[in-house]
């Protein structure tokens, strides 16, 4: 069987409120990897659509996604692991090229979370996990995160300020990048000062400057087949490993409250898949929907040893210059965070700098790149391995 | 078809209930006796809490209900929450948390009256039924 | 690549209320299936599950079944094409196994449609289609095909009790289906009576005999590759083609009134792939959500030409004794309609067909049998032949 | 961020609207104006019912609007509603229709004042726009 790579991507901007429909917004991505890929849309054929359905008033946005693509009579469905649903595409795109049933497929995440009233987004919010047996107790994911962060603090001895270093990192980097919801710079006194709201506190130990923000956007990742990408005459960047773990939602079925196992799970099953180790990973784009999740990425992915994740930013080594680059375009913090779309900007920004085409952010000829991305608190895991 | 009676007692339970329906419903029953129950899987052995009515083990639904109330465990973490979702902002703020009891463990939240320097990772804790103000009921860790 | 293939399958009994929680429901089907293929379930390496969301107040149900169902750590996800997800989620197993990414999948559909009130449900029903152009006018599913239906008879003569007939044969099978929701069985007389209540309009054409009820219910399909069939000692029901075609959403997209193309191409692709004709298949399961829709099926598939369904229903073709025997499960007008079990239950059906298994409907030594799976009015068509 | 002007236009359309916002939501000013619209390519020349603001052909989203109102059509298919989804009770009866324009189709409903006995497969007819009761638009079939 042949190699399956990525020879376009896009993205929209992130926004807080999108003027359009949840259609017209998915147009814009699937837009720009189009014209990226030099294709035309008559080349795809297949369609994977990636959301989380909650915040939709429109009931199966594959079909009118499709549709207003141009992309019928190709198959489409719609896929969905909360945060993570785009990189479960791009797995799906892998296995319908490698397994010969299609040979160009295009991931169109897409996330309107403007479309319901913030009144009906507090009540789904309310709703994110087992609505049995946990959300009953008024539960949201910041305190979810915030949990994780109590039990990091207190086996390692991670400090509020530890985790502010890693929002200073994202804004730093988000100022550069034009499709970010937040491009203001911000320093460490504006993090971490008594009298600034980013400290007022939202789940204790996690306080505002920690959380990212809800956006509305889109992405789009065009997968082909080694074949199909001679045919175009296209070099593409290639998936050279693919990995996904779950875990409980319950957290009475969690054994590690300073880690996300699923994570752990999925970087083995890609590092192993594209024989390689943490070490050979030039850069990185992880899923920091808080800063603590950043963190426990550095330590999940191996990075860092368990509890080694502060060192990594406290010595800037995820910076640009740093051993190993980590969420250089803004990540999830500073671009916003458009559930359904956020995996492929994830992948979009990795495909750009193995392309050597990451501009003001382009870090020095990276051979390897790696895309973590979570669903939930540590439910669903995805990793995933690109490289030239 | 006749229309047949839905057994709602899960609506009683938490702040706000999501889920009206259950094979466990008799969960509630024992919560209003003041019981905080998981299931054990009489042919596994395994120890579920929260209850569930079918090993995923051996896929066997013979399960028989114990008691947690009894056990004592550990705080494994907990969290203050600031805001909430819609239907709990007469609650705030309160403190969600996780329990160690050996076999299985707990979530829920930490007993109102426990003042917040009280609450520490490694404490000892027992789980109590508790009453809500809208009549429902959950169940919230103690100091042991 | 080895083939793959299906070890097991399952359903719950489609009811109209299920007295207990989604996760509860989904482990019915599971529970049936893995005991069927003879393994636990430590031997699946992924799930899917497949539902239409609405029905929901558990979001990402993925997690939560996956959990309940004891597959932590391995991957899940979920997937959805309306009332052929299950269909979509057994292509996907095929190619997360054909691509050797996984070898063992289970393909989870659930859909607990009394979830919601039935005001919620009629308020979802109300938004089925594209919400900006369509459900402003007050459309509903039986009045999609009752289109469909109006257009068939108009181009071909077909009339009301040529698609009683479809509801007969339906009633006649579905008495002997102890998982249907509806067991009766009916006569000419009350499908076309004025005085009945099976012939009060809905939308017309369509009257009340002509539609299935709404139903709450799970299926599981377990499926293989070649290899680990081997390791297993279990002889598969081979997957020999697989496929799927979208239409638009909006109507105004539409070339044809009297059948879905979707299905057609679909079918196309299956035989293709298959390297079979209709003539060949010995049993076939198509969906029936009204009776017009299995008239369209018959056309669609080739088991008849364009138009000639009603002869084909006229002449007993399609009975157990018929020279194509289509539903004799009672399909989805008697088993009822859980949506995302809805093509797992099909599944199964030809799965015990084709081992030779089916009790009181089996046909005489079936070779080839085939699943025809329809989300929306054709919006997602899905083809799917299985072999012994 | 400061809170921007959101334009809701849409939520004019139809007994029951679900949109709001949409790029095309001048549609609801031609409708007022009694202009049934959809948008024609600048760049492919194709035809768009119901009104896109991008093109699927070309991805260019230079498009500009036509009226429908005054191109004749023949029907295609139809459906007389006797249930119909919350919100819509007030309507019922109602008979939704398509209707061919040759190079593009419209999908709406028939007007109240045609019997069901001039409802035709073939009919020509015209589309208008229509007031309903709760100052809300949508467009109508009229016999041609
Ligand atoms: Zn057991
Ligand atoms: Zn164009």
């Amino acid at each position: 069987m042949g190699k399956v790579g990525i020879i376009g991507v896009g993205q929209s901007a992130f926004v807080r409120t999108y003027p359009g429909s949840l259609k017209e917004l998915a147009f814009e991505g699937f837009k720009e990897a189009v014209q990226d890929a030099g294709i035309t849309s008559q080349e795809i054929d297949a369609s994977v659509v990636c959301s989380a359905p909650e915040y939709d008033k429109q009931r199966s946005p594959a079909g009118i996604v499709a549709e207003y693509l141009g992309l019928n009579p190709q198959p489409t469905f719609y896929v969905e692991t909360l945060c993570s649903s785009s990189s479960t595409g791009l797995k799906l795109a892998y296995s319908l090229v490698k397994s010969g049933l299609h040979d160009c497929v295009a991931v169109v995440g897409v996330q309107k979370m403007s479309e319901i009233t913030s009144a009906e987004s507090q009540e789904r919010m309310g709703r994110g996990t087992d609505i049995q047996w946990e959300s009953p107790f008024g539960t949201m994911m910041p305190a979810y995160y915030a949990l994780f962060a109590q039990a990091h603090m207190n086996k390692y001895g991670t400090k509020p300020e530890d985790l502010s270093l890693i929002r200073l990192k994202s804004s730093f980097y988000g100022r550069l990048n034009e499709k970010a919801v937040f491009r203001k710079s911000l320093d460490m006194d504006q993090l971490t000062s008594p009298d600034s709201r980013l400290t007022d506190p939202v789940a204790s130990p996690l306080r505002v400057g920690d959380c990212c923000a809800n956006a509305d956007g889109s992405s789009c990742v065009i997968v082909v087949s080694e074949e199909k990408a001679k045919s175009l005459s296209r070099e593409p960047v290639w998936i050279l490993g693919v990995g996904a773990a779950s875990n409980s939602v319950n957290l009475t079925g969690r054994e590690l409250f300073s880690g996300l196992p699923a994570a752990a799970e999925a970087a083995r099953q890609a590092y192993e898949m594209a024989g390689i180790t943490a070490k050979d990973v030039d850069i990185a784009e992880v899923h920091d929907c808080f800063t603590i999740a950043e963190m426990m990425a550095y330590e999940n992915l191996g990075f860092a040893e368990p509890g080694g994740g502060k060192e990594l930013i406290q010595g800037k080594e995820t910076y640009m210059d740093g051993s190993i680059p980590v969420n250089i375009d803004g990540g999830l913090l500073s671009k916003g965070h458009p559930i359904g779309a956020t995996g492929g900007s994830q992948i979009r920004t990795i495909v750009n700098q193995l392309r050597g085409e990451a501009g003001d952010i382009q870090v020095k000829d990276p051979e390897i790149g790696l895309v973590h991305n979570i669903g939930g608190v540590g439910l669903y895991g995805n990793v995933t391995i690109l490289g030239r | 078809m006749a229309k047949k009676e839905i057994d709602v007692r899960f609506k009683k339970f938490g702040t706000v209930s999501f889920t009206s329906t259950s094979k466990v419903n008799d969960f509630i029953d024992y919560l209003d006796q003041g019981k905080v129950v998981g299931t054990r899987c009489s042919k596994c052995g395994l120890d579920f809490f929260p209850p569930r009515a079918d090993c995923f083990n051996c896929l066997g639904s013979d399960l028989e209900w114990f008691d947690a109330a009894a056990d004592t465990g550990e705080l494994v973490t907990f969290s203050k929450m600031k805001y909430g979702p819609v239907g709990f902002e007469n609650d705030l703020p309160y403190t969600i948390a996780v329990a160690d009891f050996g076999k299985y463990k707990i979530f829920g939240r930490m007993d109102n009256d426990l003042a917040d320097e009280a609450i520490k990772i490694g404490m000892k804790v027992k789980v109590s039924a508790n009453s809500l103000d809208n009549g429902n009921m959950n169940y919230v860790f103690k100091a042991a």
